[in-house]
């Protein structure tokens, strides 16, 4: 009697297979399936698009839905690669961990696609991010679905209110206005604070420090080497921890829970003056329900003297898996996703900034979205994060060092310099 | 020699054992070996693999990343296995009181041992949140604080917020064990104590504590080796957060895995087999292993 | 079934290394007989009962079932015990505790795969034999020690074996119902007549069960005979103190010829021997010898002169029915056991001393 | 007899304060799932109770959630039954057959239920990937049986070692070979400890996270403390309404097997690492 039943498992083991339902039985049938993750209302849309395409090529197409958090939607991606599973076939790539996969020749090459039947040459994207970001070895590995950049919401009431005659061009006149505007909002609204931003110990805090730091700050990868520790940048760390420890302009918790989404929910709920968030943010905080409707401005964020701010280059793109079982098919995919026609209405619906140029010439698009205009130069001018394949550990180094400033842990130069000790440590590694 | 043994007999003997070993071979010794080989190569994916014999290890003795998470799980072990070791005490203690509840209460103990450390890791996140969770409110509603307190917020708090969730799940499992060792111990004994007119803590130093002492000590060697291995409750409640301060030696190998660097992530892993096999020794040897079976 | 054992040895590894369990043992169970092994505890008995089931290999010698090898460890012969077709009733009964009494009558025939009626009509056949047949839905827990030991017996017999072991089945059971049982196991051996081996440390039950008896000690087989030989002519003063229902007397005499007759001194008195006897004691042993006495054989006469023997009364134990009498006299201390009345402590009282029924044995074998 | 009752009232006490410690967390968990807002406690007045979040875990498709409890029983469930499958037999050599060597295979057994989890993934995660089955049940159930086999190797061993030898002698006097003395006599006597072994073994599978986490990528495999460690849920802001829906819904397998079976529990978990 055991023995037929060692037989029925063996059997139902061998059958197992990885992506058909009901469960674990491997299915013959090839389909595309296309890995997204990110914030509920983008889910929804994505599942409307996917709709459309599938309604216009006949490819039917799979959505796989991720968790917001980018450590883990690389962590599902690179299990998935490595294993060389058939899916996902078509996926998105945050741009910090983009050259692993390149470097790691998980990315099937692009080019043979390019230019022909609907998927957009090179010419159309923004030419310093595809060289910089997209390209590998030579061949075209990815393509920007959109390109981010932080940016400064504000609260146009509140500064009306208050006598502020616009968005500060310096972290200095920023905090003169958080300062200002907090006290008086701190009467009835307890919870008020200044300045929201992401300090959480994840790679959002990474970029939020690249923007602190400005347009003369930053990571430079000089030479095979990765430069962290520099005076400006310690002025930077510096000022992000005084923000929470010294004015009180940002909250406690802005170094242990603030992420995007907490972020955007606080600014969201009326409870800040400044949010340094995505541009996916802007559509949120003008929906219906949303406590800032119609009071919050966007603009890009200041720096420690005038004009010399930056933005972090953020953003997802979509490249195709080399193991996948529907390559042609997940090229279609890329081309339409990437279509003029598509990013627009991303850019209208979801406010994701075109990774290419010609949408934000769209009238209908810079009628709806004004800001679009101030943020294509933010776009390019902002600046991507060191493009290494080794980037992830020189990030946890930075996530784990700027936290412990943030915490109080350590003073800001003593986590520069051991950050800087580490990741010297890390590429001895990698020579 | 064994003559009296023909080898029919014999591989009709080890053929009930063959898939077991097979098992564990294959699924638990290879991989073993496979990940003490890998982390004597540099295996990245985005290089070819080298081997590099120690030089993962010499990398390791200078990554201050390592040595946070080495000086956390030996601080997380230092702190909560006693302290679930005396609570477990209690609870066991507790349980053997004849009570008419007594079934009830050991179901209701056991709870906790038995939901999967990742499920309780969320729901103790909630109880920590700053401003509606449980552990606030009770917190301010004795007095203990007037405002919130952020409980993940410092790397004290982490900490604290880890043992306190780590106690809760695994106290019923020592207290389980502690019970055991209690019911073993012969009644007549205590009423002998009695009868020389001991009294209630006479008795329990005298009589059930050096009786559990062996039981104590397997308790204890389990409870460290388990909670050297920590990683669903830090993955969940802390993400080893803030700052690196709770990363245990589990999720700092993970996160190499994770992040395409086999070699390394192994050195760190082989660290933590080591340490996990050198305390089971012990075990092994203090839980005068196995005469009893034989 | 002829079981015989030839020169059979057994030795089990220990922490202190290799101790002989049982050495040496030779013996031949005849067809049908009821073959008692009687000894102490330790002394083997059950490890010969055990290497006739097979669940033991021996480590030397041979076993043969009508001649044919079962086990032979030098010609790397061994049969399982499930192709012995043997039967075996365990001193706990081993009753399978998840079936109930019907299951485990069963059980035998179910392994052989028999059809289910013949199953049926077998064990009630074997179960009226016991007179359990109204107990076959009962669970072995729920049974009294008695009625499980005819569970254990009734699952023996139905199969048919060609050999039962019995070890020590009615130890477990009150006196009263052990006196009863062990009448109704001869009865019922002598009508199945199958070869049986019975293993015990109670001498009455080997002298009322056995065909005959094999009397063990540290491995050794002293001594094989009917009961009545057992009893009547003990090899040793082992033997002859482990059967009977007092321990016998030991004492130092002396054989010595004198004028063509052999006679025997003993505590000062010289006892002639009758031919018959003296051919009997000159076949043993001459000189110092080592006279062994039956305390139910010596009597107690009124008379201290010669020719019996002149002693005191030490004391005299109440045993219920007869007496046990310790009297002083000049070659030691006799124990007398009668049935008559019992003299007091310090009276003088003269032995008779029943030569023609008394053992005569090497000093040194009496250790 | 004032001593005595200060002695009953310190019980009660005490019990009642550990009841408190293991019930309380469980009993704010499914609070918070049965709840319209997360803060329930601030909120008092303004929370109605309401079955929303249960209805949304479980209806939302994309979430996947049944598919995980699925996966997760049947992962346990199979990784129980393979243990106990080869578990027994070896059980049954090492109590009863005179194998040389059985010690040092229970010394090797006991040593592997000491190893680390992460120490064996990476490698594991090669072996899984090269072979195909990463997302599959095989990635999961062999490890996992390797995984529990220590344990349930052990409780079977101290079960059998207390059924008499005699009734294994009788068996395999009575005609039947090793195999089916085990089969017919050895395992319907020690059911009642096979079947606490299998639970124990089914509630450690069940609680398994770190090779789930890096074995699965996608909800054909994926089991529960995954899902719910990257529940992320679909309202923006943490969920915490429905991720306490979900953590109950998760924990119910535990709870009913735990309040059926607790006897078999205590006295495997105690035969498992303790000997009387």
């Amino acid at each position: 009697m055991r023995i037929r039943i060692l037989l029925l498992v063996v059997v139902f083991l061998i059958g197992a297979s990885e992506d058909s339902h009901p469960a674990g039985l491997r299915p013959p049938v090839k389909t595309l399936t296309f890995a997204v993750g990110g914030a509920p209302s983008e889910l929804d849309y994505w599942e409307e698009l996917l709709r459309e395409f599938t309604a216009r090529t006949g490819i039917r197409v799979e959505l796989l839905r991720q968790p917001t958090d980018t450590t883990l939607r690389r962590q599902t991606l690179s299990v998935a690669l490595l294993a060389r599973e058939r899916d996902p076939d078509v996926f998105l790539m945050d741009v910090a961990w983009l050259a692993q996969f390149a470097a790691s020749g998980w990315l099937a090459p692009l080019d043979p696609y390019l230019g022909r039947d609907g998927c957009s040459g090179r010419d159309a994207f923004f030419p310093r991010i595809l060289e910089l970001v997209d390209t590998w070895q030579g061949r075209t590995v990815a393509l920007p679905l959109y390109v981010d950049g932080g940016i400064l919401y504000y609260r146009t009431d509140l500064l009306r209110k208050y006598g502020i005659p616009g968005p500060p061009a310096t972290w200095e006149q920023l905090k003169e206005a958080a300062l200002k505007v907090q006290a008086g909002e701190r009467r009835d609204r307890p919870g008020f604070y200044g300045f929201v931003w992401q300090g959480a110990q994840y790679e959002g805090l990474v970029c939020d420090f690249l923007e602190f730091a400005g347009a003369d700050g930053g990571v430079e990868t000089v030479g095979g080497q990765v430069i962290v520790d520099t005076p400006r940048n310690r002025r930077a760390l510096r000022f992000m921890r005084d923000l929470i420890h010294e004015y009180g302009i940002s909250p406690p918790n802005t170094y242990t829970e603030m992420t995007e989404e907490e972020a955007r929910a606080f600014f969201q709920g009326g409870n800040a003056l400044f949010e340094r968030n995505w541009p996916y943010a802007w559509s949120l905080h003008q929906a219906p329900g949303s406590r800032v409707k119609g009071v919050t401005g966007a603009a890009p964020l200041p720096g420690f003297e005038p004009g010399r701010g930056t933005s972090c280059l953020g953003g997802w793109h979509v490249g195709l898996s080399r193991y996948g079982d529907a390559a042609a098919e997940g090229a279609k995919l890329i081309g339409f996703l990437t279509s003029r026609e598509i990013q627009k209405k991303l850019a209208l619906r979801l406010g994701w900034n075109p990774g290419r140029m010609d949408v934000y010439d769209d009238p209908e698009v810079a009628e709806r979205l004004p800001y679009y205009r101030e943020l294509r130069a933010v776009i390019e001018r902002a600046r991507p994060r060191p493009v290494v394949p080794y980037y992830s550990q020189v990030s946890e180094i930075l996530q784990r060092r700027l936290n412990a400033a943030l915490a109080g842990r350590l003073s800001p130069g003593e986590a520069l310099a051991a950050a800087q000790q580490e990741i010297r440590d890390v590429l001895s590694r990698y020579d | 020699m064994r003559k009296d043994h023909d080898l029919r007999e014999l591989l009709k003997g080890y053929a009930f054992l063959a898939p077991v070993c097979a098992l564990l071979l294959a699924f638990v010794f290879l991989p073993v070996a496979g990940t003490l080989l890998d982390s004597l190569h540099r295996d990245v994916t985005f290089l070819p693999r080298r081997f590099i014999g120690l030089g993962n290890y010499r990398s390791l003795g200078s990554d201050p990343g390592f040595w946070q998470s080495l000086r956390f799980t030996g601080l997380f072990t230092l702190v909560s296995v006693p302290l679930e070791l005396a609570l477990g005490l209690a609870f066991a203690l507790l349980l053997e009181h004849p009570t008419s509840a007594r079934g009830f209460l050991r179901a209701g103990v056991l709870l906790p041992w038995a939901i999967p450390a990742a499920v309780s890791g969320r729901v103790f996140e909630l109880i920590y949140n700053v401003q509606y969770g449980l552990a606030n409110a009770l917190a301010t509603g004795i007095g203990l604080s007037e405002g919130p307190v952020h409980w993940l917020g410092t790397s004290a708090g982490a900490f604290l917020a880890l043992v306190a969730a780590d106690a809760w799940k695994t106290t019923p499992f020592v207290a389980i064990l502690l019970l055991a060792g209690l019911s073993a111990i012969p009644e007549d004994l205590y009423r002998q104590a009695e009868v020389d007119r001991a009294g209630p803590l006479q008795r329990f130093f005298r009589v059930t504590l050096p009786l559990l002492r062996p039981v104590l000590v397997v308790a204890l060697l389990f409870r460290t080796i388990d909670s050297l291995r920590v990683f669903d409750l830090v993955f969940v409640l802390t993400g080893g957060g803030p700052g690196g301060s709770t990363t245990s030696l589990s999720l700092y190998g993970y996160r190499f895995f994770v992040g395409g660097d086999f070699g390394y992530g192994s050195a760190v892993s082989v660290v933590l087999f080591l340490l996990a096999f050198i305390l089971s020794l012990l075990y092994l040897r203090a839980s005068r292993f196995g005469r009893e079976i034989a | 079934m002829m079981l015989t054992f030839h020169d059979i040895g057994k030795t089990f590894l220990s922490e202190r290394g290799e101790v002989p369990a049982v050495q040496g043992v030779d013996l031949a169970v005849r067809e049908g007989e009821l073959f008692v092994l009687l000894g102490p505890s330790g002394c083997g008995k059950s490890t010969v009962l055990s290497l006739a089931a097979g669940l033991l290999k021996p480590s030397s010698g041979e076993i043969r079932f009508d001649g044919e090898l079962v086990a032979a460890p030098r010609k790397k012969v061994f049969v399982s015990p499930r192709e012995r077709n043997v039967a075996m009733v365990f001193q706990s009964y081993a009753l399978y505790p998840h079936l109930d009494v019907f299951g485990n009558i069963a059980f035998p025939l179910r392994v052989a795969k028999v059809k289910e009626e013949s199953i049926t009509a077998e064990v009630a056949r074997a179960a009226s034999m016991l007179g359990i047949g109204d107990l076959l839905r009962a669970r072995p827990g729920e049974l009294s020690g008695g009625q499980r030991q005819r569970v254990a017996i009734a699952r023996a017999i139905v199969r048919k074996p060609r050999l039962f072991l019995l070890d020590e089945p009615l130890s477990n059971l009150d006196a009263a119902l052990r006196a009863a049982t062990r009448a109704e196991l001869k009865r019922l051996q002598r009508e199945l007549a199958v070869t049986t081996l019975y293993v015990t440390h109670d001498q009455t039950e080997a002298m009322t069960l056995g065909d005959r008896v094999a009397l063990m000690r540290n491995g050794r087989v002293l001594q094989v005979g009917t009961p009545r030989e057992l009893y009547e002519t003990p090899r040793t003063p082992f033997a002859g103190s482990f059967i009977g229902p007092a321990p016998m007397n030991l004492l130092d005499a002396v054989v010595f010829e004198e004028k063509g007759r052999l006679y025997l001194r003993m505590g000062g008195e010289k006892i002639a021997l009758s031919p018959g006897k003296a051919d009997e004691v000159r076949r043993i042993a001459t000189g110092r010898v080592l006279l062994g006495l039956r305390p139910e054989h010596v009597r107690i006469s009124g008379d201290p002169g010669p020719p019996a023997l002149r002693g005191i009364v030490v004391s005299a134990e109440n045993l219920g029915r007869e007496r046990l009498v310790s009297v002083e006299t000049a070659g030691g201390i006799l124990t007398v056991l009668t049935d008559a009345e019992a003299p007091n402590a310090g009276d003088v009282v003269g032995l008779v001393i029943p030569i023609e029924t008394a053992s005569v044995f090497h000093p040194e074998d009496g250790e | 007899m004032s001593e005595e009752r200060r002695i009953r009232v310190l019980y009660t006490v005490g019990a009642a304060a550990m009841s408190a410690f293991c019930l309380l967390p469980v009993a704010y968990m499914v609070l918070v799932a049965a709840s319209s807002r997360p803060d329930v406690l601030s909120a008092g007045a303004e929370v109605r109770l309401t079955a929303g979040h249960f209805l949304e875990v479980l209806g939302t498709g994309s979430l996947h959630f049944p598919e995980y409890v699925v996966n997760s029983i049947v992962v346990s469930g199979l990784s129980a039954i393979l243990a106990v499958a080869l578990g027994a037999p070896a059980a049954y050599a090492v109590t009863r057959l005179e194998l040389p060597g059985r010690m040092s295979f229970l010394f090797l057994v006991l040593a592997v239920s000491m190893f680390p989890p992460v120490s064996l993934v990476s490698y594991l995660f090669r072996m899984m990937s090269a072979l195909g089955w990463i997302n599959t049940y095989a990635a999961l159930v062999l490890p996992y049986t390797a995984w529990v086999l220590p344990l349930s190797l052990w409780i079977l061993a101290s079960h059998f070692s207390r059924i008499p030898r005699d009734l294994d002698r009788a068996a395999l006097l009575d005609g039947c070979g090793r195999l089916a003395a085990l089969r017919k006599v050895m395992v319907p006597v020690a059911a009642p400890g096979i079947l606490s072994t299998a639970i124990l073994a089914f509630i450690f599978a069940f609680n398994e996270f770190l090779f789930a986490l890096i074995l699965t990528t996608g909800r054909n495999a994926r089991t529960i403390p995954v899902g719910i460690a990257l529940f992320e849920g679909l309202h923006g802001e943490i969920p915490w309404g429905m991720i306490m829906a979900a953590a109950t819904l998760a924990v119910v397998p535990v709870i009913l097997l735990v309040l059926a079976f607790q006897r078999g529990i205590v006295t495997g978990l105690t035969r498992g690492a303790v000997k009387e």
